[in-house]
């Protein structure tokens, strides 16, 4: 129970940096922390104890196995982090490049 | 005819990546490729819609059917409320394609706008014919990852902050979605929607229960621009090239939004009390607010934008009353009136917003300006336009020959059944508000003295542009005729029944 | 075990939240790739190798662009004045992200435990899924056959992003 | 962007052929062990990010390059969707059924269709993070001239 609410804690300062953070970088930083606390809880819901990691031994019994679908759901939600993470790259590296500030508030106020 | 369904979304998907590929080598290639297939896309809509007449149809992807009567594999579900969603996907995105084909001509990398459009045409039909939670995430962020690059076309200073502002509203909404989908995931341990459902009939606490709804709203309201979480839609659709604001503010926002809400509170959550107020509060505030912020823009696709927060807020508004009236059990006919005339407006707004975005496109293209005070006096230099707009603006305001004036009456009368006073006066009042700003847009686009000199130059929009702006102002007349009872009883009838018998969704996937 | 994923998980936020408040941009980004290497650490715990590799991968990757782009920009940050207006956002803040915890704590409070995960529809991923996709390792038997259609939308993501990146870096937006 | 030291030159040379053969064994071997399509892809990716930031991008034609790899993510991405297809004409006549012959457990020729999948998965996802890397360093470049 302890580590949901530690993960949980980890999504809210992801999301205090989204909301109060100026610098475009940063943003960017803190929107990882909310999907990398996201993943987590997803990867938590599908652990069992004595589980073995999802790779099967051709030769051996019957084993318990950790529950695949929640990593599969994980592995496809990291490449759609990925996705945004690098639009968002390129969005900041063109404005850094026309108004040379990372500074959200300062680029809203130049001419366009 | 089961055949079909994958390829709603294999065949924008392949002309995708083939305008990307023989973009470059083929001149022109990709100009008339892209609309080539959204008229295959209309072609297969229509054949679905002629012989599906009410029943469902269930598709087990990957020949995973059921095992020990749980749902394994992803199924894609079409039923009659997701075949008028498919009508008005396909058929905005060919017309906004049409137009495209000259407006987009003063833009470099067209054959990337085309690719980008047919991949949101692919996530939208993926999204609309999900039947799994999961996959409905991931066709969810496969459109709205499109609309971002197609936001940010014209890379100037505004479209990229409303893009970058966009992402990151729209990532931290599927983040909530994702932790929603997470927490369904833990309880019921299946993904499937039917299958969902059966497991929450069967019981659930409600801390938890609420806590998700509550997610799921939040996740849902940011793609559809609810009230709280609209701040990112005026500078997204005002800054996008028109086609994809029409789009936008036309289909995705609805595809991908409204519709998700309507089928998760409606086929997937067993209907509670707490959640159907906050939905009807969400749809009023935002319906309310939506056009009091509108009538203060001066700039013209800015007030369209927030137009269509209010007008989303009348669809949802109508579906929260639908809840409620369903949870009261006595009164079931303005139930389903109030949930024909969330579908119906529904489709109306997506109609005549196109129509409206296409319009603006149309002016900036010949006057190269969006502010309202610097147009004038267009009604004798751009005949086809002025008129089209007239058109749209009343449907939109809800003057009685055109199909705005139906929906909303449907609304207000499906109200004032369920006794809400309260919410049939504000849609009355924001009506009023609607018509009020829309007069002032015809004031001063079309009938106003012109401020600038060079009218004489302005000439009509070419061909695709007009055209595709007299098919939506046809449309508009031609919906109203969906009020008729006996015409509504064909088409309406069969989405609100798969709405209200919520239990029969998932028996027929179960029950195979 | 779960003793040691707690402890990580403090690190990552004291971690996150340096990340958010420090002077430097590049320091900013190193905490961040700290973060992500201590999530591959967990997913290792947590017996997930196949997140823990992709993890890795696309957390490198991702630090090598930030990094470049941030190195040659000026990594100074203006600090933002401490006034008693501010004091009062935090305070609303403070209050908003506690009741956001409670009513998360009351949510998850009577669901499984961690560890006490029973399968239902993923039952069939796992007994008996080797004959049916012939797939020893069974998260890609998940991804590449139960729910390959997941998969297809995932790499269409990938393309989507790859063709937005190349329309929003483009030098002339319009003729 | 400039190339960097002799001596990280040198050790890319070597690493690059190491890393890029580490992709594709990860790739070949994504239904016995753990990784797939995906972590062999930007494996694959990685390396060629190194030898661009190692011996910097003049030397390279990067207009041409960023076409080359859009172009192999577009042919990857559209191989699946083919494979997708080719499966509802045999097998069970359904969309993504697997439909070649399971072969033997634990094998490298079995478990059908899925290698095939992670394939052209690993090509176009290699692909794809190549020119999103490219893209970035083409702005870069072109910007500061």
């Amino acid at each position: 129970m302890t580590v949901y609410l530690l993960c949980f804690a980890l999504f809210l300062v992801g999301l205090y940096g989204l909301i109060t953070r100026r610098n475009l970088i940063k943003i960017i930083i803190s929107k990882s922390i909310t999907e990398f606390s996201i993943f987590l809880i997803l990867v938590l819901i599908g652990y069992i104890d004595k589980g073995l990691a999802p790779i099967v031994d051709p030769g051996t019994s019957q084993q318990i196995y950790v529950d695949p679908l929640p990593q599969a759901m994980v592995l496809t939600a990291i490449v759609i982090g990925l996705a945004t993470t690098a639009m968002l790259m390129a969005i900041a590296i063109r404005l850094y490049r026309k108004y040379k500030t990372f500074d959200i508030r300062e680029i809203k106020n130049l001419r366009g | 005819m089961d055949a079909l369904i994958p390829l709603f979304i294999v065949i924008p998907l392949i002309s995708a990546f083939l305008i990307m590929i023989l973009g470059k080598l083929v001149k022109g290639f990709h100009r008339y490729f892209a609309p080539f297939t959204l008229l295959v896309l209309i072609a297969m809509t229509i054949i679905v819609f002629a012989n599906l007449g009410g029943s469902s149809i269930q598709y087990a992807v990957g020949g995973w059917g059921l095992e020990k009567g749980i749902p394994v594999g992803i199924f894609m579900v079409l039923d009659a409320f997701s075949v008028l969603m498919l009508c008005i996907i396909n058929l905005l995105g060919f017309i906004a394609l049409f137009y495209s084909i000259s407006y987009m001509a003063k833009y470099t990398a067209e054959s990337n706008y085309y690719s980008l459009f047919c991949l949101i045409i692919a996530g939208m039909n993926g999204v609309v014919l999900s039947g799994d939670l999961f996959n409905l995430c991931v066709f969810l962020e496969v459109s709205v990852i499109a609309s971002y690059a197609l936001v940010a076309f014209g890379v100037g200073k505004t479209e990229l902050e409303a893009s970058y502002k966009y992402q990151i509203l729209g990532s931290l909404g599927f983040m909530l979605i994702l932790l929603a989908v997470g927490l369904i995931y833990w309880k019921t341990k299946t993904l499937n929607i039917a299958d969902v459902r059966q497991v929450f009939e069967a019981g659930y606490n409600q801390p938890y229960y609420i806590f998700v709804q509550i997610l799921l709203i939040a996740g849902f309201g940011l793609k559809a621009a609810v009230i709280p979480f609209h701040a990112w839609l005026p500078d997204a659709h005002s800054s996008a090239p028109s086609p994809i604001s029409a789009m936008l503010s036309g289909v995705l926002i609805k595809a991908v939004g409204i519709y998700v809400i309507i089928r998760l509170f409606f086929n997937m959550f067993v209907f509670s009390h707490e959640i159907a107020l906050v939905l009807t509060a969400l749809g009023a505030i935002s319906m309310v607010v939506g056009s009091l912020l509108a009538i203060v823009q001066w700039d013209l696709k800015r007030m369209l934008a927030y137009s269509s927060i209010s007008q989303i807020g009348y669809v949802l508004m109508a579906m929260g009353m639908g809840i409620l009236l369903l949870l009261k059990g006595n009164n079931e006919a303005a139930a389903i009136l109030a949930i024909g005339g969330g579908i119906y407006h529904m489709i109306n707004h997506a109609v005549f917003k196109g129509l409206l975005f296409l319009n603006a496109g149309a002016i900036e293209h010949r006057l190269d300006t969006r502010k309202l005070k610097e147009m004038g006096g267009l009604s004798s230099a751009m005949p086809i336009t002025s008129t089209t707009s007239f058109m749209g603006s009343m449907s939109i305001s809800g003057i009685p020959p055109f199909n705005g004036f139906f929906s909303k009456l449907i609304i207000i009368i499906a109200a004032i059944n369920g006794r809400f006073y309260l919410l049939a006066t504000l849609a009355v009042v924001v009506s009023i508000i609607t018509l009020a700003y829309f007069l002032k847009f015809q004031r001063f686009a079309f009938f106003n003295k012109s401020a600038n000199k060079a009218l004489s130059k302005i000439r009509e929009v070419p061909f695709p542009m007009s055209f595709s702006m007299i098919i939506l102002a046809t449309l508009c007349l031609a919906l109203s005729l969906l009020a008729i009872p006996s015409v509504s009883e064909l088409i309406l009838r069969p989405a609100i029944d798969v709405l209200m018998q919520s239990d029969l969704y998932s028996t027929t996937i179960i029950g195979i | 075990m779960e003793l040691t994923i707690s402890i990580i998980l403090v690190f990552m936020i004291i971690g996150s939240i340096f990340a958010l408040h420090a002077k430097d941009l590049l320091s900013a980004i190193i905490n961040m790739g700290f973060v992500g290497f201590g999530v591959v650490i967990c997913f290792l715990l947590l017996k997930a190798p196949d997140l823990a590799m992709v993890q890795i991968v696309i957390e490198t990757v991702t630090l090598v662009v930030m990094v470049a782009v941030v190195l040659d920009s000026s990594r100074k940050e203006i600090e933002v004045s401490f006034n008693r207006r501010s004091l009062l956002n935090m305070a609303v803040g403070f209050l908003a992200f506690a009741c956001l915890f409670y009513f998360f704590m009351k949510a998850i409070e009577n669901l499984d435990p961690l560890g006490m995960h029973s399968l239902r529809m993923a039952d069939s991923y796992v007994n008996g899924a080797v004959e049916k996709t012939g797939s020893i390792n069974l998260v890609t038997g998940v991804l590449f056959d139960f729910r390959a259609y997941d998969t297809m939308g995932e790499a269409v993501i990938l393309y989507t992003a790859a063709l937005g990146t190349l329309t929003l870096l483009r030098i002339k937006g319009k003729k | 962007m400039e190339g960097m030291s002799t001596i990280v030159k040198k050790v890319t040379q070597l690493m690059a052929g190491l890393i890029f053969m580490f992709g594709i064994y990860i790739i070949l071997h994504g239904h016995l062990t753990p990784g797939g399509g995906f972590a062999g892809g930007v494996l694959i990716a990685g390396a060629f990010i190194l030898l661009i930031l190692a011996f910097g991008s003049s030397s390279l034609k990067l207009k041409k390059e960023v076409t080359g790899s859009s172009n192999t993510e577009s042919i990857g991405i559209l191989m699946v969707v083919i494979l997708a297809l080719m499966a509802m004409l045999f097998g069970a006549k359904v969309f993504f059924f697997n439909f070649l012959p399971k072969g033997e457990a634990g094998e490298l020729l079995s478990a059908g269709v899925i290698p095939l999948y992670n394939i052209f998965i690993g090509i176009e996802v290699a692909g794809a993070i190549l020119t999103i890397f490219l893209a970035l360093v083409i702005f870069k470049e072109e910007s500061s001239k």
